[in-house]
């Protein structure tokens, strides 16, 4: 499984650092969903694997856990990453809105000079 | 014994609708026909797993779970809408009125119903002059 | 009493619906559970009662369980008749066809559980509603005889919706 | 066990954001009021914690009772104290310049996020616990992106994009890195991490040191060091003048978690990490000197010069933390605390022109405006401040860290330094002629309108008192914070601080 | 898991028949015409998952993931509604 | 204490120009003239003590830490120095009152002016490097605000540049040599540093501190290469020149040679560097003094003419030579101050300064004229003025001295220096006052009245008394002076005659005759210079400076030109490589821990996830399908999560994705559908290659982390531990989230609450007017719309589904302590159910049957959360210590009663509303962008006919 992990984050890693490389806005929001998943299962990962052993004491039962801190963690990295992702989209949209396209390079106006 | 095979012939015949249902995804030939195929999987097939779950559970654990039946009660009540929706967006997307039988009221189908704004080109190919907005 | 029953059970249907739903949810048969369902079954429709406005009058319980019954009859019957047209009957062999169902219903929930029925028995499917509601567009995945469906939605299940809800 | 006054840094602004939220969201002045007040409050307290501080050793407060390293702990020292105190009177200052332009007034929620960005950049001063310093960064950082925007418009809006669209990545890469470290160590504790990086086994070194080059970079995005310093100029010269002049204690969060990372968790001693931080630093450092050097000679509008000011200090600041030697972070913390009160003034000064100005472009010059005489006045002690010049601490602070880079690479970093200098004069030199002298030509007359708004003065005039108090009381600064370098360089009691005891739940 | 061999192979069968569903959806929404016939392969997905999840459940003697398997379709259908209705309206909740 | 009054005096007289300038031009003339007045008295106090040969001192503790304190010291040098700067000071005060007119603003001159004073004061007073350095650049700034006085001048706000750049570059440098020089006399105070001569110029750090040191001196006293920023410093008011450029600022660099003489001067380095540059200044100057036709000009290089030669006298290090260099530098002072301000008077009168048009004004301006010529006789070295005693002493100097082994190269260089002097002092003379009365001034001149020439006849009077009896009027001083310069007593000895065996004599005469034989062929001379190409000062400083201001603005442009996508390209690739740069540098032994085996669903599950991943790429273009394909990506991530353990993860992030899509959908409703093809092949590669090198470099480093154990035990063991008993619940998870690491949640649902007000205030500003809001007043939907926009089938379903959602809320809500669940998944089931509701009848007509207040769910969320955690203040133990137990108040279900569940209802309510506001205030562009609002549940309602709407703007519009 640890490859299998593994390989997943790597290739959803290399998905979203290729779609936060675009200029538009839309794809650039995607590829960083795409970071966040794949940095969620990171840390996930992080606590190593094991499978069929949730964190939820079992008082009947003499059994191992998997690492309930790591869990944790992503649980509020998925959190912080959900609001910070509709802000993301919500700036894209306001600055489409603004602008009249959702370049999110703003080479056409190479300083900013107005107040 | 009788309990296993009951509950192992409920999940192969489960697993056996459900491959069809998602089989038909890739052999019926266009989209109308491809919407029939996952409410096989739906109901026979996730229903069986959903019911072979409780059989399994009550006979084997000692607990009566009824969970299953929930979410199966939810997949039922849902899955029309879903095809609802689908075939909906299907008719809009690649149907007229011609390739549907007429409604035999006076008014259309209501996904071909005339909708009420006018359509205009995509936003940033209009050519509005931006205009300046400051602070100050 | 009676308006404020009606006022304390806005849809008792939906109210012992939701009861239930926390008895199976919590899965345990305790008083404490019971009084939770009841706080919770009659709270919930209070709280969503302004968005179910001119809810239906049901007539008869054993109606519904008879419908019921032969719903999930006629499923798993037609499963397996759909489930053979799509393992072997060749593409080519296959007569789809769209027919239409004028509707004597006139309840929206009538409507749609009729609707929701044509949908869940294989092989036919809710596709839309005319503009003004009386006419359904049934798509069918191997009709020789739309038809004769039409008459067998008709007469096996909206006949039946007729007397529960209108 | 102090007292509950640590926390409260952190609670007063939340539950004054939240409650401003609730209840006073539609009437202004209640906001203001209240907003203030609040600020004012942080402020005092921020006193009293740097007092305790300054007589006290370090002191954990653990949050929901557990022991460290199982529970989230505060800690307060010299350092978290001292930064907790520059930012609470930043914001006061700043704020009061907010309500009396009416800044607060041109868009939506200004003060509730103001209270949430101070909530963020409290919490991650005080907090000893990584993945917390994680929670607080992307408090303070949700809460600048609705103050960057404030008020909307065009170029703002898109420069808040791309700032937020940067940041992300950066706060995806904290993870990356936190995740790393804890699966190494097994641990969260800044204190408890320090331990076991420095006992770790070697098949180990090269993940932590990927976790700490990782952590290191996220940093390097918050203070704006090359090649990580691209988001700042757009952003900071974008965002509402009084915003930006608040960003100025933004990037020395990222300062702050360096030297705080670099003397705990991996100082130079460690074997497993080394001088590779450092060195990395340094480097970087150097080139950020240049870069901002570069921009304030090259900026085309004043609001870019001043940013660009701002990454050249950054890169001033980050040289001495890279040396990681108690007289170069003395140093560096007296230049942290001018550099702030610096932008601050610069980006308050570069606002006072806006609001009198049609636009900020450095490359044409426009007529005089209100109160020319006053604000180029103020100007030129920011630039002089900010340029290190005398007689401002800015001055003091750079021969502080001048006389304090002594090493193998001292004619190199003193090379740098020197001459971005003497870009940075020349380049707000240029800036400040076109601004205040050259509008003089084309129009000779004095404009009519005058808008008058004392307090927003007296607020600028605050910051530059800062400055005086800095450089007059600069023995005294400069004698505390040679404790506190002493206190980060030696983290016994830091971590003495952080060690198991058994807590009665 | 007991040692019961029928009803291992059983589950074993089920499994492999919803896993391989779950390559024709893959398919399905790799190569579709259009996106509608996307969306209807990405909701047989779920249904599929969810299925797959209650024989998990079985399979280890938990009833750990019921509630995961209730989310799954209550948000595989509010996640279907909302793409068709885009495709009928744009904007989704209007 | 007394010296750092004297320091400061001028400084806090320059508080009170700008202040007195309301009393009227006299009040404030007279009020700063007393506070130098005042200063100087208190200087002059002082001066019997030092002429003694005492050293006064005062220290002030400042920068202990640093070695900068303010101490003060006076000695003779420090006397000569102050006194100059403070009584020259005094006068022009004076002349300038008369001197600017009524339009200048009077009050900043001064105030500038003693700023100036008070930094000259200051660096002559130090007895400490790093607080001359302080002064030193003060002096530089106040100078620049001098100079660049005039602001509608362009070539004073140039020059002021031009001499800020260059005294501000060399004080750079200077601060350098200063800090390598207290480093190896192990002190910064310059009465230390005075006495560690051996070990100086003994370090290997001698040459570079010495250069870095001569280059403030030289660019502060404008020498050659760096004295090019003098003259275009002329643009200043006369009274500026008068006082910057002939007494003062110009002269620091000379009192800085001649402080650090004791330990600089001596050796070779010292002398060729100094020496050297001393005389090529003098002669390059003076020769181009006799070209400028700005009188100002002219008097400007004259100026570099002479501090060259004080500082080719400081080089040789010798004590005689540095002698004459401080009687040089008294006469200097007096001449040239008195030339600058009757050139002042020219150009007050005339209304030019251009000596082409000048001459005659003997006539028209005859106390002008006396006065001019009594100092151009002087600067011409003519006896018996002072100029001319201290030039004789300089030639004979020269006569004395050997360069590189030649004894004539000195002796000639400097004649004709002193040549060139001459001609260029008569030329001033002749050319402005003599001739005849000529009828084309630009304005009629005459002499101007009392108060502005008393300034100057003053200084003339001095240049006479000097020359006539120097030892009495100046001697004692430049013993005083010369004596601490060169750490010995001096007994100077300055005579007229020296006899016809002194070579100075011969030099002498023979500069005189060969400048008054240039003078006459001048105008010949002069066409020929014209026609000569040579280098100009501003052109070659322009040329260096704007194409450097040029290319900092190119490389900032380029480099900073606003494509994110480069700047994330630039990150990512630094990120990267520095990450293996990290790893490949240490050791990582191979992972030991035992492999998880791989199963067929679950390796079917990677498959979907890395195909929809890759698809991801292939398909982006298209933003629907893009959604989609996330879909399929969240959800095999959440399954993933519940296959491995983790039941909470896989209910977030299933929650979590739906809400992201739907927001995304809502957004993409506006946005363009398709992203366009911009990328080249080459950059797509390049994309490609980067993306691959670091999700190689993630993917190998956690499979790395995977296969190997903690190195340390994790904390986390003990959460497992403590779950239970210390925190009440079984769900581990939880009860770190809402217990353990409660903090972290706090925050955490404080980030959500706040990017839900965020995204309020945002369309807040969108819709206030502007561009966005045009847009969406004209917008109009850009892909054809089905006609029925609440579809029956679905509102129907909906009103059971609702409730039933509700339900599983709370029965989520209250199981999470003890099983997967919580208030967060709580609050987003409520929420998407929520959703729901929108979607099937639309946001608006659900809005108006609720009451409740987003804003409010999120303020008392946190507000809830934050009283759950101060609670525990109240039972005496820290911020959100939890308090738990079961409760079971019969015969409701058995609950536990934990803070940690207020806690929770906090997240709860919170997360509720932050996704409803967000989700809202979209609702609200919609509804500006023409969205009408249904007045039934849905469109077709078989009992009815069609739909009904109304415009917007009649319901209230979205909380
Ligand atoms: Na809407
Ligand atoms: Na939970």
């Amino acid at each position: 499984m640890e490859l299998l992990v593994a390989s997943a984050i790597g290739v959803m890693t290399a998905v979203g650092i290729y779609l936060i490389l675009r200029q538009r806005t839309f794809p650039v929001i995607v590829g960083l969903a795409m970071l966040s998943y794949a940095v969620n299962v990171f840390i996930f990962a992080s606590g190593r694997i094991k499978i069929g052993f949730p964190p939820i004491l079992n008082k009947y039962a003499e059994t191992s856990y998997t690492d309930p801190l790591t869990q944790a963690l992503v649980l509020t990295a998925i959190v912080i990453s959900f609001g910070m992702t509709a802000v993301i989209v919500m700036m894209a949209l306001g600055s489409f809105l603004e602008t009249g396209d959702d370049r999110i390079d703003m080479t056409d106006k190479t300083d900013g000079e107005d107040a | 014994m009788i309990a296993e095979i009951l509950i192992s012939a409920l999940l192969v015949m489960a697993g056996i609708f459900g491959l069809v249902g998602s089989f038909g995804l890739l052999k019926l030939p266009d989209l109308m026909t491809r919407l029939h195929a996952p409410t096989k999987a739906t109901t026979v097939g996730v229903g069986g797993v959903l019911i072979a779950s409780m059989a399994y559970f009550l006979i084997f654990e000692g607990k009566l779970s009824w969970h299953e039946l929930l979410i199966t009660l939810f997949l039922l009540l849902t899955a029309p809408i879903t095809a609802n929706f689908i075939a909906k967006a299907h008719i809009h997307r690649e149907m007229t009125a011609r390739d549907l039988p007429v409604t035999g009221t006076e008014r259309d189908w209501a996904t071909l119903m005339p909708s009420d704004e006018p359509v205009q080109p995509v936003m940033n190919r209009v050519d509005e002059p931006p205009r300046q907005v400051s602070d100050h | 009493m009676t308006m404020f029953l009606r006022r304390l059970f806005p849809h008792p249907y939906l109210t012992l619906l939701l009861f239930v739903v926390w008895m199976l949810l919590v899965n345990q048969f305790k008083i404490g559970s019971l009084l939770m369902a009841l706080i919770l079954a009659i709270a919930i429709p209070l709280l969503t009662a302004p968005y179910w406005p001119d809810r239906p009058r049901l007539r008869s319980l054993p109606a519904i369980v008879g419908y019921v019954l032969i719903v999930l009859y006629d499923i798993v019957k037609s499963n397996f008749i759909v489930a053979g047209i799509v393992l072997f009957k060749k593409n080519e062999d296959l007569r789809p066809a769209w027919f239409t169902v004028p509707l004597d219903l006139k309840t929206p929930e009538a409507i749609t559980v009729l609707a929701g029925t044509i949908t869940l028995t294989p092989g036919t499917l809710t596709a839309d509603m005319s503009g003004d509601g009386h006419v359904l567009l049934i798509h069918c995945l191997h009709a020789p005889d739309p038809d004769s469906v039409r008459d067998e939605i008709k007469s096996r299940y909206e006949a039946r919706l007729k007397r529960i809800f209108e | 066990m102090m007292s509950h006054w640590i926390i409260a840094p952190v609670v007063l602004p939340a539950v004054m954001g939240a409650f401003i939220v609730l209840t006073m969201r539609h009437d202004l002045l209640l906001q203001r009021v209240f907003s203030i007040a609040a600020t004012g409050a942080l402020a005092v307290i921020s006193l009293a914690l740097l007092w305790a501080a300054s007589v006290n050793p370090p002191e954990v407060y653990r949050l929901g009772n557990w022991p460290a390293p199982f529970g989230i702990v505060l800690m307060l020292d010299r350092l978290s104290a001292v930064m907790v105190a520059l930012t609470a009177f930043l914001a006061l200052a700043v704020q009061i310049y907010s309500a009396s332009t009416g800044w607060d007034t041109r868009g939506r929620h200004f003060h509730a996020l103001w209270q949430f960005q101070l909530m963020g950049v409290c919490g991650a001063f005080l907090t000893a616990d990584a993945f917390n310093l994680f929670v607080f960064f992307e408090v303070l950082l949700i809460a600048s992106y609705g103050l960057m925007i404030h008020s909307g418009g065009r170029d703002r809006l898109r420069a808040g994009v791309q700032y937020v669209a940067y940041n992300l990545v950066g706060s995806t890469l904290f993870l990356f890195a936190l995740a790393t470290i804890y699966s190494i160590t097994g641990t969260l504790n800044m204190a408890d991490i320090a331990g076991k990086v420095a006992a770790l086994p070697e098949q180990d070194w090269a993940m932590i040191r990927v976790g700490a080059i990782l952590l290191i970079l996220v940093f390097a995005i918050k203070g704006a060091l090359v090649p990580m310093q691209f988001w700042l100029p757009a952003t900071y010269a974008n965002a509402p003048g009084p915003v930006a002049a608040l960003f100025a204690v933004m990037t020395k969060v990222g300062a702050y978690a360096m030297i705080r990372t670099g003397t705990l968790m991996f100082p130079p001693a460690t074997p497993a990490t080394g001088t590779f931080l450092s060195d990395l630093i340094l480097i970087a450092a150097l080139l950020t000197l240049a870069v901002g050097a570069i921009g304030v000679l090259g900026a085309r509008s004043l609001g870019w010069l001043v940013a660009f000011a701002a990454i050249a200090s950054m890169g001033t600041l980050f040289v001495a933390i890279s040396q990681f030697t108690p007289e170069a972070t003395a140093a560096a913390l007296y230049y942290t605390l001018h550099s702030t009160l610096a932008a601050a003034i610069l980006f308050l000064v570069a606002d006072l022109v806006a609001d009198r100005r049609a636009h900020l472009r450095l490359t044409e010059a426009l007529p005089p405006i209100a109160r020319s005489g006053l604000i180029a006045a103020l100007f030129f002690a920011g630039a002089i401040a900010m340029a290190g010049m005398p007689p401002l601490s800015g001055f003091l602070g750079k021969l502080m860290i001048l006389d304090a880079t002594r090493g193998d690479s001292m004619a190199l970093i003193w090379s740098v330094i020197l001459a971005t200098s003497l870009i940075t004069i020349v380049g707000l030199s240029r800036a400040g002629s076109v601004l205040f002298w050259k509008a003089h030509a084309s129009t000779p007359e004095e404009p009519a309108e005058t808008k008058d708004e004392p307090l927003s003065f007296a607020a600028v005039f605050l910051l530059i008192a800062g400055l005086v108090a800095l450089t007059v009381f600069a023995g005294p600064v400069m004698g505390w914070m040679e404790a506190t370098a002493a206190n980060l360089h030696d983290p016994s009691s830091y971590i003495g601080a952080n060690a198991l005891v058994e807590v009665g739940k | 898991m007991t040692d019961l061999g029928l009803l291992d192979w059983a589950l074993t069968f089920a499994f492999a028949c919803f896993g391989v569903g779950l390559l024709f959806n893959l398919y399905r929404i790799a190569r579709a015409p259009a996106v509608p016939d996307r969306i209807l392969a990405l909701d047989t997905m779920v249904i599929n998952v969810i299925a797959l999840l209650v024989l998990y459940g079985i399979r280890t003697g938990s009833g750990i993931n019921f509630e995961a398997a209730m989310l799954f379709a209550m948000t595989g259908f509010v996640s279907t509604v909302a793409y068709a209705k885009f495709i009928l309206r744009g904007d989704i909740i209007e | 204490m007394s010296l750092a009054l004297i320091a400061a005096l001028p400084f806090l007289g320059a508080l009170l120009p700008g202040l007195m300038i309301r009393a009227g031009r006299n009040a404030c003339a007279m009020t700063t003239g007393f506070v130098t007045a005042l200063a100087l008295l208190m200087l002059g106090l002082h001066a019997p003590a030092v002429l003694r040969g005492e050293v006064i001192q005062t220290r002030i503790e400042w920068l202990p830490g640093l070695g900068l304190n303010a101490n003060f010291f006076l000695d003779g040098l420090g006397l000569l120095f102050a006194g100059l700067i403070l009584g020259i000071g005094l006068l022009i005060i004076l002349y300038a009152r008369f001197y600017l007119s009524k339009s200048d603003p009077m009050g900043q001159f001064y105030t500038y002016l003693m700023l100036f004073q008070g930094a000259m004061v200051g660096i002559v007073l130090s007895d400490n490097i790093l607080l001359l350095l302080v002064f030193w650049e003060l002096t530089s700034l106040s100078s620049f605000l001098l100079i660049g006085y005039w602001k509608h001048l362009p070539e004073g706000r140039q020059g002021a540049r031009m001499a800020l750049t260059v005294t501000g570059a060399g004080g750079l440098a200077m601060i350098a040599g200063m800090l390598i020089l207290g480093n190896i006399a192990g002190s910064y105070d310059l009465t230390v540093i005075l006495q560690n001569k051996e070990a100086i110029q003994a370090s290997e750090w001698y040459l570079p501190a010495l250069i870095l040191i001569l280059l403030g001196a030289f660019t502060k006293s404008a020498q050659f290469p760096f004295h090019f920023w003098l003259p275009h410093a002329m643009a200043a008011p006369t009274p500026v020149s008068a006082y910057l450029h002939s007494a003062t600022m110009v002269k620091a660099g000379l009192f800085l040679m001649a402080r650090m003489w004791p330990v600089l001067a001596g050796t070779p380095e010292w002398f060729y560097i100094v020496a050297t540059t001393g005389l090529v200044t003098m002669v390059l100057a003076a020769k181009i003094a006799l070209f400028k036709d700005d009188l100002k000009a002219l008097l400007a290089f004259s100026t570099v003419s002479h501090l060259g030669l004080i500082t080719m006298l400081l080089g040789f290090g010798t004590k005689a030579a540095a002698t004459v260099a401080m009687f040089h530098i008294i006469n200097h002072a007096t001449f040239k101050a008195a030339l600058f301000m009757s050139a002042g008077i020219v150009d007050h009168e005339a209304h030019t300064r251009d000596i082409k048009r000048l001459g005659g004004l003997r006539h028209l301006m005859p106390v002008t004229f006396a006065i001019a010529l009594i100092a151009s006789l002087s600067m011409a070295g003519i006896p018996p003025l002072n100029g001319f005693l201290s030039k004789e002493m300089m030639l004979e100097e020269t006569a004395h001295t050997v360069w590189a082994g030649s004894h004539w190269l000195m002796p000639v260089l400097a004649t004709l220096g002193a040549l060139f002097s001459v001609a260029y002092s008569f030329r001033f003379l002749a050319h402005t006052f003599l001739g005849p009365v000529r009828d084309d001034y630009p304005h009629k001149p005459h002499d101007p009245g009392f108060g502005m020439w008393a300034a100057p006849a003053l200084l003339a009077a001095l240049v006479v008394i000097i020359g006539l009896v120097p030892m009495t009027a100046a001697g004692w001083l430049v013993d005083a002076a010369a004596g601490a310069v060169t750490g010995e007593p001096v007994a100077a000895k300055i005579k007229h005659w020296h006899g016809l065996g002194s070579p100075a004599l011969w030099m002498s005469v023979l500069a005189v005759g060969g400048g008054l034989m240039l003078l006459a062929s001048h105008a010949r001379l002069d066409a020929i210079w014209n026609a000569t190409p040579r280098p100009e000062a501003k052109r070659i400083f322009d040329g260096i400076v704007e194409p450097l201001a040029a290319l900092a603005r190119r490389v900032t442009a380029i480099s900073h030109d606003g494509s994110l996508t480069r700047y994330l390209a630039i990150a990512t690739v630094t990120i990267t490589a520095l990450g293996y740069y990290a790893w490949a540098t240490a050791d990582h032994g191979t992972g030991t821990r035992a492999l998880t085996p791989i199963q067929t669903v679950p390796a079917i599950g990677w498959f979907l996830l890395v195909v929809s991943s890759l698809a991801l790429v292939a398909f982006h273009r298209n933003r629907l399908l893009t959604l989609v394909l996330v879909g399929v990506i969240g959800l095999m991530v959440s399954v993933g999560f519940a296959y491995m353990s983790a039941p909470d993860l896989a209910l977030t992030q299933i929650s979590v994705e739906v809400a992201t899509v739907i927001l995304l959908l809502l957004a993409l409703n506006f946005l363009p559908k398709t992203t366009p093809v911009e990328s080249s092949g080459g950059r797509k590669l390049r994309d490609g290659l980067i993306a691959a090198f670091g999700g190689t470099g993630v993917g190998v480093l956690i499979y790395a982390l995977m296969t190997r154990d903690f190195a340390f035990p994790s904390i986390a063991e003990y959460h497992l531990a403590n779950s239970y008993k210390e925190g009440g619940g079984t769900n581990v998870v939880n009860v770190i989230l809402v217990d353990f690491r409660g903090y972290d949640t706090f925050g955490e649902i404080t980030v959500l609450g706040i990017g839900a007000i965020v995204i309020y205030a945002l369309t807040e500003a969108l819709l206030r007017g502007g561009p966005a809001n045009d847009r969406l007043l004209a917008w109009s939907p850009d892909q054809r719309r089905a006609g029925d926009r609440h579809p029956l089938m679905l509102v129907v379903a909906t009103r059971l589904m609702l409730p039933v959602a509700l339900i599983v809320g709370v029965y989520i809500f209250l199981r999470g302590h003890n099983m997967p669940g919580g208030g967060f998944i709580a609050g987003l089931v409520v929420a998407i159910a929520l959703v729901m509701q929108y979607m099937a009848s639309g946001f608006a007509w659900t809005q108006a049957r609720q009451k409740i207040d987003y804003h409010a769910l999120i303020g008392a969320g946190v507000l809830i959360a934050a009283a759950t955690g101060i609670g525990a203040w109240f039972n005496g133990v820290p911020f959100l210590t939890s308090d738990f137990g079961y409760v079971n108040i019969w015969p409701l279900e058995e609950f536990e009663l934990a803070t940690a569940a207020l806690f929770d209802l906090g997240v709860f309510l919170t997360v509720l509303g932050a996704v409803m506001l967000a989700l809202a205030s979209l609702s609200r562009i919609a509804i500006r962008a023409g969205e009408t609002i249904n007045v039934d549940a849905f469109d077709i309602h078989p009992e009815n006919d069609g739909p009904r709407t109304e415009p917007a703007t009649t319901t209230t519009e979205a909380r």
